[in-house]
């Protein structure tokens, strides 16, 4: 494989509430190089037009359950990005 | 049927669903919509879900209760445009003992409001709306 | 309307006659009679209170309930012939915290099973009947 | 007035469920020494017919609430003694 060629990955990232008027969209697709973890993600959807009203380090969920920023992510994980619960 | 909806919530038939011959306490939790928040006059609340994780989440922590108590436990969530009085969750648990229906349902109710997907907008007698925040504990003095 | 009643018990109007718009909570309990007691299979129930009395108990708990939480609260005791699975009591504290509103209705139900003048005759699936006696711990084995 | 007649003091007791049952009646009227406590009563109710199937310290009421055996008795006062409580 040539040295030149950095692996990457492509993620769907889904938005709520606070976050999803933040960034203008209710999921975006990012492009991050890999290996990445959640706060890959993070780190990339902060850096989008709106991003920057995201804390730095938000819940974050992985596959329908809450999930570590340094939980690793793959191809095909359904990721969320969550503002502060205010359920009940 | 699922643990989200957008129907009213009515608490008969959860508590209908866990009661049994063997189990003599039910104890239950409506949390209805209030009409003041942070010190403002609200007029409705709208609530959205992540509804997948949020079945999931609820799915979650009825089996635990459950594990941990001798219980049955019914849990329901609201979505959707809710106005002040109506039922924004209910939760019940039935045991043979009380105070193991106490304690799952609180359990229940406490884990639904720190671990599930669900947000709410604020719509306010003065015309603002606020997603509310229940970390930003300044807006709540 | 009394706290003791030979009327079948409904939950739904004693939450209404505690929620109001800004109380956010409301905890109740049912109990409700069950098929075994002390290892025996439990066909009815006949309750019967010094009525009189357990009123005034009944009223007293609720007093001190409110005067210690910020919660209003609503309680009814069944008198008379009970079939399983039928509510004997229920009780509802609705207050703006859920804490308040557990705590409250938990203490509600301890104190009308420690103070409240009631009394079960249990009837037995195999012909005999008993006076229940909560203090007599061995018969509950 | 003549050292020869003892005070005395005129009681209605009532009586519920297993105590009920163990005297035969729902209510019996007592003639008491008097100054008299709840104890007094109780003694007294202990020496009837079937009373020695109560308890020496019963559950007391006086006047629609709970009492000790120490309280004086007084005449129109609503007495009660209570079998174990069983409400709930």
């Amino acid at each position: 494989m040539p040295a030149s060629i950095t692996p990457s990955l492509t993620v769907r990232v889904l938005l709520f509430a606070s976050y999803a008027d933040a960034l203008g969209a209710e999921s975006v697709s990012l492009t991050l190089p890999s290996p990445a973890t959640l706060a890959t993600v993070v780190e990339h959807l902060r850096a989008l037009p709106g991003g920057e009203q995201l804390p730095a380090k938000p819940l974050c969920a992985r596959n329908l359950a809450h999930a570590a920023a340094d939980e690793p992510v793959a191809a095909g994980d359904e990721i969320a990005i969550l503002p502060p619960l205010a359920g009940g | 049927m699922g643990f989200v909806t957008a129907e009213p919530i009515e608490l008969a038939p959860l508590i209908a669903a866990v009661q049994a011959p063997e189990r003599g306490g039910v104890a239950s939790f409506l949390g209805l919509v209030r009409n003041h928040h942070g010190g403002r006059a609200v007029l409705r609340l709208e609530y959205s879900a992540y509804a997948p994780m949020a079945e999931a989440e609820c799915a979650r922590i009825v089996a635990e209760a459950e594990g941990r108590w001798q219980v049955s436990v019914a849990l329901r969530h609201r979505v959707g445009s809710l106005a002040v009085g109506d039922v924004a969750v209910a939760a019940a648990a039935a045991s043979a003992h009380r105070e193991a229906a106490f304690a799952a349902c609180r359990y229940v109710i406490e884990e639904v409001k720190r671990r599930v997907p669900i947000w709410k907008r604020e719509f306010h007698a003065d015309g603002t709306e606020v997603w509310v925040d229940p970390t930003a504990t300044l807006q709540h003095a």
